[in-house]
């Protein structure tokens, strides 16, 4: 079973040469960090900036400069600055090669819910609907299950959707699983995860075709 | 030149009075137009409609006209960093229209720009859509969103002129330069007001046909809503 | 009767302070040079700049730095560039406050015809399309009839329309005139010129009320 | 940083094929693409067609393609400063498509940003509106226009970094920006390429997120077509 950082590590294997990358607070921030050194990738803030660098040092913080997550932020050379309506252009547009972003609960035809639960405090969608509408190349971070065990990847979202029928894959801390046009396909098991385990904490149609391989990361 | 100029905030705001529609710069505590809104708390205005990105915190940012009631309704993508906004939201006090935030920068744009009404896919098939016109191109549905109108916009600048031209800094820039000529008028606040020719005219941002009025800010605080930062190994 | 610099120094009485100007190519082009010197004005061209300035001394033309007209020109302080799609904004979100354009007819109804002559050479729209759909203020520099002698301010256009209803003013080499519901409404006489000359060289219905004025140029 | 930068113009223009749509940028012969052009014509490629607000003049800029009758199609919003042009017109050799200046920015804009169409009331009650859905928003009518689909786009920058960033120099910015990433690969050129982290982020008017492939030019001619001057007075 994996823990955050794992999930952000066997996720950062998706990460391609030449990608540019959204990703959203809580664990897709976390996958900058495991991202090769190898390969070329950028990343993407939709508040208005391409080429984010790390933290800044203590002292060097600038309040101009954050992330979609009002973190201080610094750039790398060949960064860029820009407004909301050009930010937008690039994941509207399909110029933002692959969006990673957390979710409540995935449906088996990709449907994505997480910016609402009814009766509580509804702190908004953000640039989420945006991105799911629009991102040719979704994968989800989450949890299987929430915290009362019930599975998050769902025949149908009971809670209201963030986008339809967007994503492409989830990554949680049992599994790696395609989302394809019969249901969730399970792709690789977390370390020490049985495949029976997997089942269980999936309440969506699950296809399971050979050997399962376990995740290596 | 056409002169944009005024003398300090109070002039800047002449005009505005209860129950008009304001658009406010910045994206969370970053390039908010601070002195606006000191000046707008100051004037007691209610029955305020805001379209921003955020609703800022408790005690700053426009937490400031929140704390005061002055605000009816609030047009933002994400809210709820601020206890008194979460209070009145649930209690009802407030109205709350929450929309992507593509959207709702593109919805600006629009109205800067001379659009009634534009074609997005965010949102479709979510309760976002409800009740609006969805149309088919391409095979893929998008949602019809309309231009927004309001009285002004207050944004935030790093530089300006007396011409009205202005230059952001860093992602301080965010929603400021789509809500310029975006309301009736536009009111810029810049840390630095330049004399006229400093600004190189091919790095300005937002050219001044699109501000009304121009002054100089006073007093940033710049508040830092998540200071992160990495150690220096040594 | 007036010569093409006469209109022009009439039109430009016509420019107020704090306008925005938008020039077409031609007569209107002239304007700039007579508009009063003790008003803010600022001229933008559509290819990208506003706060235009004079022609460069020989020697300091810059082949980047043009008008619409693609004449070289120079910039005053305060100018700026932009790309075409701002600079389009500027007009069609009606932030250009007076437009000046030529016409080969305009109509009774406000009506503009200034593009194209079916079966000769079509240059094309430019900028007129967009500039006369969404200018509030928009005052047509031109003679009032042809070379043929027939006139160009009409019933109804004869030529394919550029916009519809749009032309608030006419300063021609004969007349001051206003674009009313009720149709051409004479203001002005050019110099030396009859009401008789100025009925018979429009075509359209013209409304003729009281003493009208010379102009004063 | 990814890495845009290709060798030469025949390493820019890889994969450019016989009867391909291409958005060049320029305004007359303002900010024009010159090497990509110099390269079409060396490549002898042909059944093109061109979406640039102009169409060059005999012997240069778009003026070479339609020599060598390349083109077979142009959109554009002003064209026939050109013989040779207006010689293929007027004998149906040429296929010209006239629209509005600010539609054709927008229908560029409208595919950099992804937007299907758009609503402008440029061209309505005209021959440019016929055929074309047509809609009231408060009381102004509005011609529907779609988003162009492009191969190439083929721009010129003023400065460039090997991450695909741009800045453009006065008007010569002009349709450039807005090609930019319009099409389904954009090359921009450009007369100084300058190591990575040179140009100022806050001063990028293009950022690589929207090139994918950038050269350095080389012996700009940048012909001016209407030199206007005014006599020093001595």
């Amino acid at each position: 079973m994996l823990d955050k950082t794992g999930i952000a590590k066997r996720i950062a294997q998706e990460v391609q040469d030449g990608y540019y990358v959204n990703l959203g607070i809580g664990i897709p921030t976390l996958v900058a960090n495991y991202v090769r050194d190898d390969i070329q990738v950028e990343f993407q803030s939709e508040n208005g900036v391409l080429g984010m660098g790390p933290f800044p040092f203590e002292g060097e913080e600038d309040a101009d400069i954050i992330n979609a997550g009002k973190q201080t932020i610094t750039t790398l050379p060949g960064a860029s600055f820009f407004d909301s309506a050009l930010s937008f252009s690039m994941i509207r547009g399909q110029h933002v090669d692959l969006t990673i972003l957390g979710a409540m609960e995935v449906a088996e035809n990709g449907d994505i819910a997480n910016w609402k639960i009814p009766g509580r405090m509804v702190k908004g969608m953000g640039g989420a609907m945006d991105l799911v509408s629009s991102a040719e190349n979704i994968i989800v971070a989450m949890m299987h299950t929430n915290k009362h065990g019930d599975s998050k990847l769902l025949k149908q979202c009971s809670l209201p959707l963030t986008g339809v029928r967007c994503v492409k894959k989830i990554v949680t801390n049992l599994a790696v699983i395609e989302v394809t046009n019969k249901g969730f396909k399970l792709l690789e098991r977390a370390p020490g995860v049985s495949v029976e385990t997997i089942k269980t904490a999936t309440e969506g149609h699950l296809i399971i075709e050979g050997d399962i391989p376990e995740m290596a990361i | 030149m056409i002169n944009k100029k005024v003398a300090n905030v109070e002039a800047a705001l002449k005009g505005v009075t209860n129950n008009m529609t304001f658009m406010l710069g910045g994206f969370g505590l970053c390039g908010i137009p601070e002195n606006a809104i000191a000046e707008l708390v100051k004037l007691g205005v209610n029955g305020l409609t805001c379209i921003s990105n955020n609703a800022g915190v408790d005690g700053f940012g426009l937490g400031l006209l929140l704390q005061k009631k002055q605000i009816k309704k609030m047009i933002s993508s994400y809210v709820g960093e601020n206890d008194e906004f979460e209070r009145q939201m649930l209690s009802g006090e407030l109205d709350v229209e929450l929309i992507p935030q593509g959207t709702l920068a593109e919805r600006c744009r629009a109205a800067q720009a001379g659009f009634p009404a534009i074609f997005t896919p965010a949102g479709y098939g979510t309760e976002v859509a409800e009740g609006k016109e969805t149309r088919e191109f391409d095979g893929k549905m998008y949602v019809l969103e309309h231009a927004f109108k309001a009285d002004f916009a207050f944004v935030k600048a790093w530089k300006g002129d007396a011409a009205g031209n202005l230059i952001f800094k860093g992602t301080a820039r965010n929603f400021n330069p789509v809500m310029c000529g975006a309301a009736k008028i536009t009111v810029a606040e810049v840390e630095e007001l330049v004399p006229l020719g400093t600004l190189d005219p091919n790095q300005i941002h937002i050219p001044g046909i699109f501000v009304q009025r121009i002054f100089q800010g006073a007093n940033y605080e710049k508040r830092i809503e998540q200071r992160t930062v990495r150690i220096k190994s040594t």
